[in-house]
């Protein structure tokens, strides 16, 4: 059974032409997507969604013909929730010469990773929400859904002209994205004259709340400005809902999302948050999609794996702005587009790309009740 | 004062939990000189077997079971059979490096099996109102079954053959093989106690603290802590450090910084590794020469 | 493969064949390169204290903190990097002393929590103190110093600190300071009535374990440009601390393999995906299993299987 | 002749044991003073209070006059006590030539010179003539590990002289040593004793090596000191026959 070498080497070569002879009747060349995700780590509750999202965005235009004719392949690198590695695989993306980079979500890699593909004119859409990300005027970094310095005015005004808080109470979570929005809400709050009396932070994968919540009780506030992961907000609602207190629960997406609703088992109702889109929108397509996410993936997709879906309607929306698939003027396309769900069904509402690389797509004021979210008012984009 | 009795009791509740993994990683420090650093994701691995029985529609008391049978098996029983035996001759530190591979490879196994989303876990609702001091029955069942399974287990422990032949095969392997016990079935049972001992925390913590891959990372840390503070080698003083710490915790997070407030733990653990390594109730043991 | 003089010119041919690699091929792996060689500066340091002092440390990471933290936070202040990596290592070398106290005490597992609590509160004052480090928003822009500022020539940097490290590691543990590491580890007591101070040399095992800390991460920072606290938290503790045991704890060469195994195995086990990490866990404990002394033993005993008439392969502990 | 050690009234109490109780004497220099006593007499602890491994609970020892007493063994070894320990201690993965040069290193140049200087510290050339004297020059170069029992008990007596004490305690120097190298191994005792002029306190049970290596002999018993003197005076002295059979 002695196969020599050269036979071997005939035989393989002669399947790899086989393999690759279809590519060679397309027509068109595949855009190389790159979606570098926290896959691993402690933002793997992100990551893995945004992938997925990102990926069922992808088969679903694939299926449509892709982009003008274009097939679109995603590549996922996992960042490991660490910078260093992100811009280890952001780099190994890049040197594939990539379409469109598409992620990450953790600040940290995001900024790691925009200093690269800016370099490169490469177009990165990313699921950041902190607010300083578009501050540092990259041209090609764009964001996927709103960010904090969008979603936490309104909240403020919320607190002050509807709750008519005379004392607020924060809990955020000491991490880059709990911390950001803090400090963001602390500034803001100042300036709107709201009195923000404790200001407690608390761990990711903190066990229990207890502290806090008692910390809260004895501040005797009006109102609890809640910032925080899903599952912690979980944690935080059901100890809060024990002790049987009243305050009113005003927070980030999070303590209006699915997950969290989910999770804390009833003890999110009457949370108010303002949030972009996400899972819980009122709109047929999300819904639709909802559905079909969690019929593919077998979990519920949160507003990570919208953002991900979404990411590829801008880059359709861009290509077809700029008439051709270019990677180079696919940023300066995108800048100031409208992008609509009649022409673009993957970005499921209307969406406004404004100038430094945030979106608008409109956000909703919304109120857990009896285990739904329910909008109290929609706020289209402006 | 009734903040300050609610925050001892909830820190109690969270305190016991503690208590029995630590029991656990001190049962195993004893018994076999294994150090544990994979103690925390054990108790997350039961969490979604519970989980998993339970969606099969088997009642939360089964699956506690079925949750128990395939913890003794793997956490027990496997895990000394594969990992223990092998790499202890080598050194115990040895061991405890594996522990810490052990607790990537279960993480990410559970990440690639069960998702990175936290999954809710039944548990009971509701509480009373004493004054102005409110008591949920979560806390009061986690105490209760936490203190139960202490007692038990120290009943076991001291009050029937083979807990005494277990003492005895942790103190003096050798001088217990020459009264005739079976030294490597003990090490095995000390194995399935963990096993169970966090099986049990799976049950209690759950409800609270939800089930999620990287759970065990915050749970294993405060275990070891209550572990040492209490005394490495006295499963009693386990329940002690468990405790103490929980109460502690609970304490610093609501009258200090809390951005520090997972500072506390280590600088208990800290002070009490330099200045009383043995522990709350540990004997002072003999220096190594 | 233990005795550094044997295995010096393998260590600086590996240098140099990853450099001249590292020229022809894409950034992508001339950045792998680099952070290869300032993993193995820390890896380096971790196995001085661990491998030959034989003394426990989780606080590996904090380490690499001080150093990133020392360079990003001078650099704009127009001090040349050159300085900040000295001051770097310089804080770390006088931290690590500090640490090395609980070593006077305490050994084995305890040392290894005393270790990872100074760790997780050191992680928490690079988070909190963001009058300082920025807290969690992190440090960007990281500038790199001229003229090392492509990838290429910052890989030589990295390569170049790796070497003139590893010339230093060489020297130190064939000077009599690392026959003392190695009496320090194998038997203390011993060693005192040899005349050897065990106190001076544990702490200074810490120190300059440390001090390699504080260098790599003087080079970590301008590297990724960026640096936030969580990447200098417990994970990279344990990392590292698998990098050295997986390499081969105690033996020169150790370190080189152990970081090339953590930054290249999601590279071979990309087509895994998401199963790499589970993967790389469970090589770690095999190893650990069939080859106590990591993948330098497993090199060790192939070369003796080839070249029988050579002298038997020592043992490593 | 001056008197480089003494004891003067040594009690080392565990809980109720008097493991020691109230030994005093003297040895000057020159001597090699055999340390003999039924197992469990309190020979150990007695070496282990006058080397600073454990502290006596009452007592003093005396080096050169000054008083040590619970001085630890690191400082001890500076003033020039060396020693040997009853089980083996070399290290297993230096050579016998390292060994020798680690045990020396500590005692010549400053820390810094150890850590920029030579390598050997400038003693090869020490260790070399010290394995010559010992007769280990053959396996300068092994592992110390790889060495046979007694060439590893050769090598460390050895790496007690290295360091030119003035005072060197052996812990049972012989134990386990085969018969045809005990003759060969007292003699290096005795040379070493005669050129180095340092002076010797030996625990041991082979009562001929003993004998025949001290120039004084003391027997311990139940934590006291029931003779001291010749070796021959003590082999024969009544006290000591019944302390070794009435156990």
């Amino acid at each position: 059974m002695r196969i020599s070498t050269s036979k071997l080497a005939i035989g393989c070569s002669l399947l790899a032409v086989l393999a690759t002879a279809p590519a060679a009747f397309a027509a068109k060349s595949v855009l190389e997507i790159a979606i570098p995700a926290e896959l691993s780590g402690s933002g793997a509750t992100v990551g893995v969604l945004w992938r997925d999202g990102v990926m069922m965005g992808i088969e679903d235009v694939n299926a449509k013909g892709g982009i003008r004719g274009h097939k679109l392949h995603g590549t996922a690198y996992d960042t490991q929730t660490n910078p260093a590695v992100s811009r280890a695989v952001i780099q190994k993306a890049l040197d594939g010469k990539p379409f469109a980079v598409l992620g990450p979500v953790y600040s940290g890699s995001v900024i790691v990773d925009e200093a690269l593909t800016q370099k490169a004119g490469i177009t990165e859409i990313m699921g950041g929400e902190a607010g300083n990300l578009t501050a540092q005027g990259d041209p090609t970094l764009f964001r996927t859904s709103l960010g904090q310095a969008q979603t936490i005015p309104p909240l403020i005004s919320y607190l002050k002209d509807t709750v008519h808080a005379k004392s607020v109470g924060a809990s955020y979570v000491n991490d880059d994205f709990g911390k950001a929005g803090n400090v963001l809400f602390m500034a803001d709050a100042k300036k709107a004259g709201l009195n923000v009396t404790t200001d407690i932070s608390s761990e990711a994968g903190q066990v229990t709340f207890q502290p806090d919540l008692l910390k809260m009780q004895a501040a005797k506030t009006d109102a609890i400005f809640l910032y925080d992961h899903e599952e912690e907000v979980a944690r935080f609602l059901k100890g809060f809902r024990q002790m049987g207190m009243k305050a009113a629960i005003v927070g980030g997406s999070t303590v209006a999302d699915a997950q969290a609703i989910k999770l804390s088992q009833g003890a999110a109702d009457g949370a108010i948050s303002f949030a972009g889109i996400a899972s819980s929108s009122p709109l047929p397509a999300i819904q639709n999609f909802v559905k079909r996410f969690e019929a593919k993936y077998k979990t519920h997709p949160d507003h990570n794996a919208i953002k991900g879906y979404m990411a590829v309607a801008m880059l359709q929306a861009g290509v077809d702005k700029e008439g051709k698939a270019s990677a180079k003027g696919l940023a300066a396309a995108l800048h100031g587009l409208t992008i609509t769900p009649d022409k673009y069904p993957l970005i499921m509402t209307p969406m406004k790309v404004l100038a430094n690389g945030d979106i608008d797509n409109g956000g909703y004021l919304i109120q857990v009740k009896g285990g739904k979210a329910v909008v109290l008012k929609y706020v289209g984009p402006k | 004062m009734s903040l300050f009795v609610q925050v001892l009791i909830s820190g109690l509740a969270i305190g016991a939990i503690y208590a029995l993994i630590a029991t656990g990683f001190s049962l195993l420090s004893q018994g076999s000189q294994t150090v544990n650093f994979a103690q925390g994701d054990f108790v997350v691995v039961p969490a979604f077997v519970i989980l998993a029985a339970n969606s099969y529609g088997l009642p939360i008391w089964a699956s506690f079971i079925v949750a128990l049978v395939v913890a003794a098996l793997v956490l027990g029983i496997l895990f000394k059979r594969l990992m223990v035996d092998p790499i202890l001759p080598h050194g115990a530190m040895q061991l405890s490096i594996a522990t810490m591979a052990l607790s990537i490879v279960l993480q990410n196994g559970m990440l690639n099996a069960d998702g990175a989303q936290a999954f809710p876990f039944p548990g009971i609702n509701g509480g009373m109102h004493f004054g102005t001091i409110f008591i949920d029955w979560q806390s009061v069942s986690i105490l209760l079954a936490a203190v139960a399974a202490v007692v038990a287990l120290n009943l076991f422990m001291g009050r029937t053959r083979i807990g005494r032949a277990i003492q005895a095969s942790a103190q003096g392997p050798q001088v217990a093989r020459l009264l005739g016990i079976n030294v490597a079935r003990m090490v095995t049972i000390t194995f399935v106690l963990n096993a169970a001992l966090v099986t049990l925390a799976a049950l209690l913590v759950s409800p609270i603290y939800l089930v999620k891959f990287d759970n065990g990372i915050g749970i294993g840390l405060a275990a070891f802590s209550a572990a040492i503070i209490g005394g490495f080698n006295q499963v009693r003083g386990a329940v002690v450090g468990g405790l103490l710490l929980g109460v502690v915790q609970n304490f610093a997070a609501t009258f200090g910084p809390t951005q520090y407030r997972d500072a506390v733990p280590m600088l208990l653990l800290i002070i009490f590794i330099l200045f009383r390594p043995q522990g709350l109730l540990g004997r002072a043991e003999e220096r190594r020469v | 493969m233990n005795q550094p003089h044997r295995v010096l010119p393998l260590a600086l041919g590996l240098l140099l064949v990853a450099g001249l690699a590292g020229s022809l091929l894409q950034p992508y792996e001339v950045y792998l390169i680099s952070l290869w060689a300032v993993y193995t500066i820390s890896a380096l340091g971790l196995n001085l204290t661990l491998g030959f002092a034989g003394q426990i440390s989780l606080a590996q990471a904090s380490f690499v903190g001080f150093g990133a933290y020392a360079t990003a936070l001078l650099l704009p202040h127009g001090v040349p990097f050159g300085v900040t990596l000295v001051i770097g290592a310089a804080i770390s070398f006088i931290l690590g002393i500090l640490l090395g106290f609980p070593a006077l005490r305490v050994q084995g597992h305890y040392l290894a929590f005393v270790t990872l609590a100074l760790a997780t509160i050191a992680f928490l004052v690079f988070r909190n103190e963001s009058w300082l480090t920025h807290g969690t928003s992190g440090i960007d822009k990281i500038a790199r110093p001229f003229p090392f500022t492509s990838g290429v020539a910052y890989m030589w940097l990295c390569l170049g600190s790796l070497a003139l490290v590893t010339l230093g590691v060489w020297w130190l543990l064939r000077s009599p300071w690392g026959r003392a590491f190695l009496a320090l580890r194998e038997n203390p007591v011993r060693a005192a009535s040899l005349g050897i101070d065990v106190r001076t040399y544990t702490l200074l095992a810490f120190a300059i374990g440390a001090a390699l800390g504080g260098v790599s991460g003087a080079l970590f920072a301008p590297l990724g440009q960026y640096i936030e606290p969580s990447e200098f938290a417990l994970p990279l503790s344990f990392s590292l601390l698998l990098m050295v045991v997986v390499g081969g704890s105690g033996t020169f060469m150790g370190p080189f393999l152990g970081a090339i195994v953590s930054v290249a195995l999601p590279e071979v086990l990309r087509s895994l995906q998401d199963y790499y990490l589970l993967i790389y866990g469970i090589i770690v404990i095999l190893l650990l299993v069939f080859s106590p002394d990591g993948v330098v033993g497993i090199i060790a005993r192939a070369v003796a299987r080839l070249r029988p008439a050579a002298a038997p392969v020592e043992p490593t502990p | 002749m001056s008197v480089v050690l003494e004891a003067r009234d040594l009690h080392r109490h565990f809980g109720g044991v008097k493991a020691v109780n109230g030994v005093s004497f003297a040895v000057e220099e020159g001597e090699i003073l055999g340390v003999i006593g039924p197992n469990g007499s309190g020979k150990s602890t007695l070496f282990n209070c006058l080397l600073g491994q454990i502290p006596p609970s009452a007592g003093q020892v005396l080096l050169d006059g000054q008083d040590v007493t619970g001085m630890k063994p690191l400082e001890l070894n500076r003033r020039g006590v060396s020693r040997t320990f009853q089980l083996l201690q070399v290290f297993p993965q230096l050579s016998a030539r390292e060994n020798l040069i680690l045990a020396g290193q500590e005692h010549i140049g400053s820390r810094m010179k150890r850590l920029f200087g030579k390598s050997d510290a400038g003693l090869t050339d020490a260790a070399n003539h010290m394995l010559e004297q010992f007769k280990l020059s053959h396996v300068a170069d092994l592992l110390a590990g790889g060495l046979s029992y007694g060439q590893q008990k050769l090598l460390d007596a050895a790496m007690a002289f290295m360091a030119g004490p003035r005072l060197v305690l052996l812990d049972e120097p012989a134990g386990g040593v085969n018969l045809s190298l005990l003759g060969s191994f007292r003699e290096r005792l005795r040379a070493m004793n005669a050129q180095g002029g340092s002076t010797f306190v030996v625990i041991e049970h082979n009562m001929d090596f003993v004998m025949s290596l001290c120039t004084r002999v003391m027997c311990i018993a139940e934590g006291k000191v029931i003779a001291n003197g010749k070796p021959d005076d003590v082999r024969n002295d009544p006290t000591v026959i019944e302390a070794y059979l009435g156990h």
